[in-house]
């Protein structure tokens, strides 16, 4: 029997939820209509004549090489700590975990206000960096720093549930099987795990391509695609800003399909 | 040869042990409520649960510092650890060294027709047995067996139990087979140990266990609600013991005339007759009050006693039986005890088990 | 027995994981120094007098009023529709989820740019509104509009998860007691959801008080406390800036200790 | 009364039904394995999952249009429902006219002293009491109980089954008592429905069921794998049947002399003769091969046969019984089989029921 008889069939969202579909659908329109908005506000050949703009290649160059180097950053950073606050029980495991949480609540502006004061050229790190040829804001690395602050968390929460997930009575009898913790955890948690931190590497790829405050405060240079779209639309107007938002959009929706794909979306799990 | 020593495992709100076991290359069933300890007991020997006091030895070696994964001790869990992201086969060449130790394994536990189906596509039984073929690839020195047959139908529980009991046999190692099933416990295993809050209150073959149990507790967890109040009398020189107003004949024991005990027998000892003389030993007069047909076999009720102290005694029939017997309930019977059957326990405290 | 003696005692985090302890040890430094920063940087003093100025307790008054409002409204609109979703199993459910998970993964300067498509004063709908007498941009609904699209999806995803954490075996039940589906709702079904309800709103409130890019986009005036600390970073410098972000920080740490208390913090489950 | 015709629920890989079936003022038990169609047919009378063909009465009413709130048929849930959010009076009170109600069923299932609890303090056993105790305090015209004893260890489920029956048969209402365990099907009911992928087998009273089921399922399900082939012959006046080799005497039955049918005799019903007369009718010559001992029951294994063809048969015997019998395995015994016992069931398809 594929389906347990008490959770296969509601029949029942129809009557009496009148109230619901028009609540419900009041903000499912304000989601939508947006969404529509930007794929017919312009027409293709304006957006197509705008994106072969260099300005535009050099930003979508930054933003998705940076995001890159901020997923994988994440990702060999953030899967052993999401391991390891999984699989403790100690009392640390609980302010850990809300440490990491703080950059997922924290306002960009504000976190990009702080790296800015840890990192700028006059700071103790940046002075040290900038000496050493590699300043720390107003660079790639500046932009790669913002996006691992705030983008990163997602990877270790994503990571944390998808570890959690794995129960560890397969752990144990891989090793009463005489397997290695090491070889158990290449051989049964990382693979069962896999889903999960994939979308949580997806999820922080997304935040980071999109991530606005906290970049334009660090990096106003080089630009990424967000502080692309703000110049364009600051000296330009909007019209000039639209097909450059249209670019970062798609990407965003790539990457959504690329999480309901996986079937491991933290977001509606 | 394990041996536990005393092991203690401390949590918050529940401690099991001390522990003192000796397991051989036997079958040893672990059997006791939910909660009693069972899988903690099966955690502290594989080294998942390093115990809080006391120390685990193999062959006289001490395992206290010995990792899981060099206790060559090989778990099988409650609700199945196959790997859901392989196949059968892959499950059980993780563990075994080599292709052909998987098609024995898989011919030993009769799943070599579904060795290529991925794990998650198995039924329930058919996990079961991929999982103790992995295990035993594993060619482990102990197994570990939590609850194995939990959540099966009762005919596949039942196909699987005897499956196992004759691969295990097979393999002359010592198993730990925990159960809360009285009837598996006995059906599966060399001896049984009984556990409840965390400490064994008895170690013994299923048929001792079952007609000689320890305790109160033992009993009713055997199935064995006849657990009455009675006085030791002096022997005659059968031994005998005051109970209800009757005097009755019972085993051999060790108690002192005068002592309180318990007295115990099982209702399939419990001998029904249309006629009794009531001048012969341990046939007593007894009013049937009613009987429950549980499939296969019948519970009577019967209330015995004189002087106007009674217990209400159940006895267990098979149809054919109670067919001779002839006295549908309400009825005046008698009963016999078999005196090798009526077994005594120490009573300290006064409470009546049934109370429990 | 409180715990099960599978996963109440893993004493194996430290044995062999010192690669996981650093490599996840240089992630939680990058995270907590900036947080120490945030409240050793300006001395008390300095932080206080500047929190004295008359544009910054208009900025908080906005923030705080238009993340209130947001949160309302998410919670209004939001939880029927996360009932309706997380109860139904027809085939829409999983685009209508995909649909509100769009937002959380747009770029908050594209979500805004859309918005001021859609609301300016030229539009058809900011046209007609402005001319009734309420402005769509440059005003608090402008703020409110922004803030909803980016931070009502929280309540719509945590509420959903927690209707559907309450077994519907308990509403069945309710039911086959004579209970109407309404009463079985009030009594039975969000009593139960609560925390998860409550946490999905406080995390609309911590996500809509820290809004900078839609915004700033929609509303350069009035000023939230995030583009209030933008225009005091881009006029008067980072020292200027400072206070201002701390008392954004102490609010989202505020949110975020609510979240922990309630118990149903979804980052962290 | 509660009447189903034709009721049917189709799942992409799963139906329900048809199902025909009329439960009076009576304890039926819906008996079958996991998977079967047990739930779905209560959620179906519950009016959760609407048929998508036949129809439902209440005393010859349609129930069709009847929501679930208003149908009066209260559920008890397999995993139990009670609201974690109150306490046990609470919950009792949410269905209940009045505070006097809720003591009186409080009373009725014992929970007086826990009334006062949180739900999620309760243990298993108090909360499956509290929720029929609320379920009953709705005053329902139907009563529906979903495996209201799964998880429970042995000797609380034996105490919850007991006091279900003697709370139930005060109540005296349709009772659905759904459950996938055989001895507490016939404990608890009047009438007992066996249930195998969607459909039923068989509804009869638990002696009818397991002494004369319907279908081989019916018999291994039962507790039940002694079916084997056999062919009828000719009465001499006795019904017999030829079972290999032997000419054996049956129960009354309608097959042609010549037809060929499955014979089954449950366990019980087998007599292990220690000096059996095989010139009498219904005995036979048979090897005891093992006996295991399951707690209180002996099953014994024994080889039936003449001419080249033989048959494994399970005897099961108390143990009084087995000593005086007094032949260690492996011997040479004989059995003796009831005619009236012996029971014959249509054989349809070639195929073993054992290979099912």
């Amino acid at each position: 029997m594929a389906m347990s008889p008490l959770t296969s069939r509601f029949n029942g969202v129809r009557d009496g939820f009148g109230v619901a579909v028009l609540l419900g659908g009041v903000l499912l329109l304000y989601y939508l209509v947006p969404l529509v908005a930007l794929f017919v506000a312009e027409p293709p050949a304006q957006v197509i004549d705008r994106l072969g703009d260099a300005d535009v290649g050099r930003a979508a160059g930054v933003s998705l090489g940076a995001a890159g180097v901020t997923a994988g950053v994440s990702l060999l950073l953030g899967v052993p700590l999401a391991y390891a606050l999984a699989r403790s029980q100690r009392a640390w495991k609980r302010v850990v975990t809300a440490l990491v949480v703080v950059p997922l609540v924290f306002p960009p502006i504000v976190s990009g206000m702080l790296l800015l004061t840890l990192f700028n050229p006059n700071s103790l790190i940046g002075g040290v960096a900038a000496a050493g040829g590699v300043p720390l804001t107003r660079s790639f690395v500046a932009v790669v720093l913002a996006q691992t602050f705030v983008a990163s968390p997602f990877v270790v929460i994503t990571a944390k549930a998808a570890f959690e997930g794995v129960p560890r009575a397969y752990e144990y009898a891989s090793r009463s099987l005489g397997k290695s913790r090491w070889a158990t955890f290449w051989r049964v948690t990382i693979p069962l795990a896999w889903p999960g931190i994939l979308a949580g590497v997806t999820l922080a790829f997304a935040r980071a391509i999109g991530e606005f405050g906290a970049t334009i405060m660090m990096a106003y240079y080089p630009r990424t695609l967000p502080v692309q779209i703000w110049v364009a639309f600051t000296t330009l107007g909007l019209d000039a800003a639209f097909p450059v938002a249209l670019l970062l959009a798609a990407i965003s929706i790539a990457a959504l399909v690329v999480l309901n794909t996986i079937g491991a979306n933290p977001w509606t799990q | 040869m394990l041996t536990l020593d005393g092991v203690t495992v401390a949590y918050p709100a529940f401690q099991l042990g001390p522990i003192d076991l000796t397991v051989g290359r036997e079958v040893l069933a672990v059997l006791g409520p939910s909660g009693c300890g069972k899988t903690t007991l099966l955690a502290a020997i594989a080294g998942i649960t390093p115990p809080d006091a006391g120390h685990l030895y193999w062959a006289g070696a001490p395992l206290d510092a010995v990792p899981v994964e060099a206790r060559r001790a090989a778990l099988v869990f409650q609700e199945s650890a196959v790997f859901p992201h392989m196949t059968a086969r892959a499950n059980i060449a993780y563990a075994a060294a080599g292709a052909d130790q998987v098609e024995r394994m898989a011919d030993l536990l009769e799943i070599a027709d579904v060795l290529d189906q991925p794990a998650d596509t198995l039924s329930g039984g058919e996990r079961r047995r991929v999982e103790v073929a992995r295990a035993l690839a594993a060619a482990p020195r102990v197994l570990l067996l939590d609850e194995p047959t939990t959540g099966l139908d009762a005919p596949i529980k039942r196909r699987l139990r005897d499956q196992l009991r004759t691969v295990l046999t097979g393999f002359d190692i010592p198993v730990l087979y925990v159960t809360h099933d009285q009837r598996e416990a006995a059906a599966v295993a060399d001896r049984i140990a009984v556990m409840e809050d965390g400490t064994i209150h008895q170690v013994a073959p299923p048929t001792t266990l079952f007609n000689a149990p320890a305790t109160p507790f033992v009993a009713s967890f055997t199935g064995n609600d006849n657990v009455f109040p009675a006085r030791v009398l002096p022997p005659d020189p059968h031994p005998r013991v005051a109970w209800n107003g009757h005097v009755v004949r019972v085993a051999n024991h060790d108690f002192a005339p005068g002592t309180d005990v318990w007295l115990c027998v099982r209702p399939e000892q419990v001998s029904v007759l249309a006629d009794g003389d009531p001048a012969r030993p341990n046939v007593l007069p007894a009013a049937l009050q009613h009987s429950v047909y549980e499939g296969g076999t019948y519970t009577l009720t019967l209330e015995v006693g004189a002087d106007g102290a009674s217990s209400r005694l159940e006895a267990r029939m098979l149809p054919p039986a109670l067919r001779r017997l002839n006295r549908p309930p309400p009825a005046s019977v008698h009963i016999r005890l078999d005196a090798a059957a009526v077994h005594l326990m120490p009573r300290i405290d006064a409470a009546s088990p049934s109370e429990r």
